[in-house]
């Protein structure tokens, strides 16, 4: 049995996490930084990786890392999500995971110091059952000549300069390093300008095969599989951020000579956000816990976690809009920060409606067996 | 008395097992399991516990069933043990604990709930029924509805006015009250299923002696939030492996008959799994919550989860049967202790489902008391106090 | 452009109707019936049929009829609907649509001089575009030697004893006497408890074809297209019922000291009903409006009133019952009958999913290419 | 003065065009054609009209278009022609009618609407926006707020307070204000699309004459209610025709790409696609019923409908759209005299959208409308009269 809560550890760091967001990172340096035009806050980066040591959490004692967990993860994401933070970390985090499927230790062990930004060069829509072949891949990378990659991959999240890049090319997965002229990235009008997008050219770039086979194509989809499950909790933390804000609005918010909050039709509304999100962090948690699992628990539970989270955490922040009545939809407001975040992360390793389609696989809930979907039950 | 973890509680009821006979006279070895404190663990020593933590309750339950044990038949005492139980252990005294307590659990007296009346259903608290003193009794007069097992009851727990001068949540007082006293008169209540689940009981002049009073005069009303915070976690609270429940029968259907699927119905088979599956993954996250607490408000929230999918999903099933699902078992009267709802035909599930949203608390007063225990958001404003 | 109001001759029909079922089927007497074991009310189905001419509606004046038309038979289909009445019409108006199909005037005739009653013999979930051929019905009948029928027709509303049956079978459609001792009909408990079901056995009945082919094709889905149409207008005078008696009830009821229908959790979901409704009136009367017309603009009002129709009318009697708390629960509350109806008729003529299947294809919005469900977009 | 028919009218039409120039001067054209009556044949003789059904008003329209005539841009002027003029013309008198009305029709002035403030949203009658007499004039202080055009407008309906000691419905004077007055300030308001649609407009000391006063002092809010419902129409009433609107941007996206259909956004496309059709019909239907009439609280249904289909359908276009729906064009802030809902991304329509259940009378508050003023249901306890 899975446990679904939080221990002391994790609290600790939920505490230690969110002061320092609470101290550096207020939304109003956020939404500076997206009119500013260049929204990543390097400066926050290195106090979570240098302070905190975040990128080294899941990765072994071994290997230099804190060996704490992906459960650990999910907590610094929730934060991270709670505070609309613009750092990398999420996708730091979906890097490690295919760094330990392939146990590259030398780079973990650089991740885990703060040494590099690492990440997976696939396109933050892809769902992880789309990353198992070339045909599936949205954005083909042909290898040659050697060990060269020649290939544009659209729409990356976290891709930082100068750091590495995990391509997964042919039938193998690569690294290549981000700062090489070969490799030209070209940011994108991101609908989350909290987290910036960006399209990768590669010409001929430079590239060393960290795994082939079925160890590559295992490697990327357990990357995308824990993509999947880790978002949950960065959705969690948006969806609870988006509810307290609301409800303390509505609390001093009057109209009509009373509270907003007291209108029932207000209070149902925040009370059933309250149910979601409740069930959002125990599907969360499990996803998280899962994620060290073998076997198809893991998949199934990351699928439910998007099948679930990633509406919940968009009806959160619509909500939020909502009730804040006009404020709510000013630029001046975080409330739209929020809810571009969670519009985009509901598409981020694949929409909702895919992870069902996956799940129907997992838990055996065919699809009609008919392709025309006109003449198909006898009724 | 000895040491509360798992390995010290199975040792107990190892030693339990060597002088009592699992297969022998069935109430004596639930009497002596009782006596034995193996009965509800976490309670103190005397009422059928051991003041034990309580999550070591399933382990004593699990070494019980692995000897073959007889248990107590939860299901048919469900009001008793759920809500009757709680109340009593809090707020009864030693003398009511012992005279109720151990055929309560033991099954040999069957409890119902005397609480509602027909204008007093959400707003439980402006009840009518009237309690009067008269020497060592009160004497009750009043009508009660919506009260399942009346037929089969021993006992009530029951609430009625005892100060009509007071504001409403203060003139009511708690009583238990027995079934069988003369004046009390039960009649079947027929519902849209066909069956009389619940009853309607007219209490005319019954005689309840004083010392059947739980707690103070005028504090039944706290007392009642006990009991009903229980049933709400009695309704929802109970564990289920994935695809316990109706969305098991759901997942079955789809996967024995393929000629049914639809395209368009196998999105909503699917939501409806992930739905139940995250309310399953909620309502166990709460049981660890509450593992060594009080029962809270957040009972409510599983609760509120289990209507809404009990409606989605049965109604979804009576669409996916198509043809089938014009056709009903039987409207014959039938008086169940307890709906039937993974047994009865789809028609059925989809018919009790409704009542899941009203029994026990509305969805829209569950959600109002979401708001205003968990969110803290203001009440709206009072007329009627 | 279809005219979506009632004309005054319509309302004047609206008011006949109410006014003999209000005087003759009241609820109480529906109730009794149903526990009588014998809902038709054959003296109110008497009475419309020789004091009104309800059978004649949408027959031409040349064949005996008032040649009023569909549009007034979905008004009559309103207020049966509203009063949840027990009697044969719907299946009536549906027989009418076939015969005129076939041009079959003298059944035409003798159904309008209500002489005797018709019905098509399709299980009442059949949607319109499972009965266009043999292989799509769900219960072939099979023909025979020489002109009589052999086979099983399961679920059959409508269908009275001594009436006739029409009667699809090989490629043709036949009238059969359901007085022949060749045909057994046998109750089934239906959920609907005012609209009795029948299986029908065949046993070398007796069989007079009435068209062939193609044509006898198109009239089955026509009578089909007419059901699914027609019903919609029964669905919004059950939904109407419900709205205004649940809003009666809850201006009545008080808790909290204040009348329930005060509270805004109550008024917004009334107001949704209420605006559901107002779509699904729309609806209904478009559906109604186009059964005279040629070409796709029929069916497709007809799937689009039974994709949107079906399900209000349900939300209806389910937020209907919710808002009478416990007594809206009981069998002495009409509330279940209204219930009842409403969750069968959204499986009558196909549930709303094929509905919107058959709309997919009328409106060009064609489902995934591949089978599978899986694999298929790209991301 | 002519038979009030179509035939009529369009004589009507053919006798203006024998004698005005469609090609000649713009202006000129339709200050003629306001004179002749062909402005709102509803509408009186001397005020646009002839006092004709109002049904017969698209009959000159398409005369009109069919001859290739300038419109008069309705689009740019949008609460001039759907909210100002219903208004005046039931409220003002001659002489402001004979100031306002021609240029207003004309689009040669521009209208804004001064009612919103940051404190007074869904509560209007909370406004504080003081008007102070002195002399023939009223000064008005106060901010308003939500105010689109402000920065292209001549006039302004504007809302403000002239009795703080009335109860707060009684206290509040309709005026005209003349938005190039000394004292009116307006600043761009940016919103969740980087558009800054709206204003803030900032009042002081601003002098209202006491000719420009609309209706009797004090009769504000009964004057503000004909607005605010020909608001609700104006939002959701225009005829479209099938796939109009965002569900037909919907529908094609779903044909011209394949590659981005799934089986369970297929059902939700058509489910959309069914909601579209059936609000398309009761708009249509609504129209017909109004066609002679006033409008009434039923344009609230429309206006609660449209806002949750727009929001639902540019959200389920956004996640069809997967990798692209990732994507915006641009956050540049610009000042549209309307939003584009057809024009720019999917993303832009999903943020725009949020606001139609904001703006124009939020959906709580158009609930509460239906149920109150079309359902006749009570009225929650006021504790702000």
């Amino acid at each position: 049995m899975s446990d679904l809560l939080y221990d002391a550890d994790e609290e600790a760091l939920r505490d230690t996490v969110r002061a320092l967001l609470a101290a550096h990172a207020p939304w109003q340096r956020t939404l500076a930084a997206v009119d500013g035009g260049d929204p990543y806050d390097a400066t926050l980066w290195r106090r979570l990786v240098d302070q905190l040591g975040v990128t080294g959490l899941a990765v072994p004692a071994e290997h230099g890392g804190a060996a704490a967990g992906f459960r650990e993860v999910a907590v610094v994401l929730e934060e991270l999500g709670r505070a609309v933070a613009p750092v990398p970390f999420l996708g730091a985090a979906v890097a490690t995971r295919a760094l330990l499927a392939c146990a590259e230790h030398t780079l973990l062990r650089r991740l885990a110091a703060g040494e590099c930004d690492v990440t997976v060069a696939v396109g933050f829509a892809t769902a992880p059952d789309l990353a198992t072949g070339p045909e599936g891949r949205p954005d083909p990378v042909t290898v040659g000549p050697g060990p060269t990659l020649t290939g544009r991959v659209t729409g990356v999240a976290d891709a930082v300069p100068h750091g590495l890049l995990l391509v997964p090319a042919g039938d193998a997965l690569y690294v290549v390093d981000a700062a090489e002229p070969a490799v030209r990235m070209s940011a994108v009008v991101s609908l989350d300008a909290t987290r910036p997008l960006v399209d990768i050219e590669f010409t001929a770039a430079a590239a060393r095969p960290i795994a082939t086979g079925t160890a590559a194509a295992d490697a990327v989809t357990a990357a995308l599989t824990a993509g999947a499950a880790l978002l949950a909790s960065e959705q969690v933390g948006l969806a609870q951020w988006c509810l307290d804000t609301t409800v303390a609005y509505v609390r001093q918010r009057h109209q009509f000579g009373r509270p907003v909050g007291s209108f029932q039709a207000v209070k149902h509304r925040l009370a059933d956000v309250w149910v979601e999100l409740t069930e959002a962090r125990a599907v969360a948690r499990y996803a998280a816990d899962r994620l060290g699992a073998a076997g198809p628990e893991a998949a199934l539970a990351a699928a439910l976690a998007q099948a679930y989270c990633g509406p919940v955490a968009v009806r959160a922040a619509e909500v939020c809009v909502q009730l804040h009545g006009g404020i709510g939809f000013t630029w001046e407001h975080p409330a739209h920060l929020y809810l571009k975040r969670a519009k985009s992360a509901a598409i981020a390793f694949g929409t909702a409606d895919r992870h069902r389609a996956a799940l129907a696989r997992l838990v055996d809930l065919p699809p009609p067996v008919t392709a025309t979907a006109f003449g198909d039950a006898g009724r | 008395m000895s040491d509360h973890t798992a390995h010290g509680l199975r040792a107990l009821v190892a030693a339990f097992l060597d002088t009592h006979d699992p297969d022998g006279d069935r109430l004596g070895f639930l009497r002596a399991r009782f006596d034995a404190g193996l009965a509800w663990v976490q309670h103190p020593p005397g009422r059928g516990g051991l003041g034990a933590p309580p999550q070591l309750q399933a382990v004593v339950d699990d070494a019980f069933a692995a000897a073959g044990a007889p248990d107590n038949r939860p299901r048919r005492n469900s009001i008793g043990l759920g809500m009757a139980a709680p109340t009593l252990l809090r707020h009864a005294s030693d003398a009511q604990c012992r005279r109720w307590l151990r055929p309560l659990w033991t099954g040999e007296e069957v409890w119902c709930q005397l609480f509602s009346e027909p204008d007093a259903g959400s707003d439980l608290a402006s009840l009518r029924t009237r309690a009067v003193p008269d020497d060592d009794d009160w004497i009750i007069d009043g009508q009660k509805v919506w009260t399942s097992l009346a037929h089969e009851a021993r006992w009530a727990i029951l609430l009625a006015r005892t100060d009509p001068a007071a504001p409403k949540h203060h003139g009511i007082t708690y009583f238990v009250c027995d079934m069988t006293a003369p004046g009390v008169q039960v009649r079947p209540l027929r519902q849209a299923t066909g069956e009389a689940e619940f009853n309607e009981v007219f209490l005319t002049g019954v005689r309840v002696p004083d010392a059947h009073r739980v707690g103070a005069v005028g504090q039944g009303w706290q007392i009642a939030r006990t009991t009903l915070m229980n049933e709400r976690v009695a309704i929802g609270g109970r564990p289920l492996p994935r695809e316990g429940g109706m969305v098991g029968v759901l997942a079955r259907l789809w996967r024995e008959r393929p000629e049914l699927r639809t395209a368009g119905l196998h999105d909503e088979v699917l939501r409806a799994w992930v739905g139940a599956e995250a309310a399953r993954l909620a309502a166990l996250r709460l049981r660890q919550l509450i593992a060594a607490g009080e029962p809270g408000p957040e009972g409510s929230a599983v609760k509120l989860s289990f209507a809404e999918l009990s409606q989605r999903i049965s109604g979804l099933e009576v669409e996916l049967r198509g043809a089938e699902g014009l056709r009903h078992d039987d409207w014959t009267m039938r008086r169940p202790t307890e709906p039937d709802l993974l047994g009865r035909t789809a028609t059925y599930r989809y018919l009790r489902a409704r009542g899941n949203s009203i029994e026990g608390g509305t969805s829209e007063i569950l959600r109002s008391i979401i708001a205003e225990r968990v969110l803290g958001l203001p009440t709206e404003p009072r007329v009627d106090r």
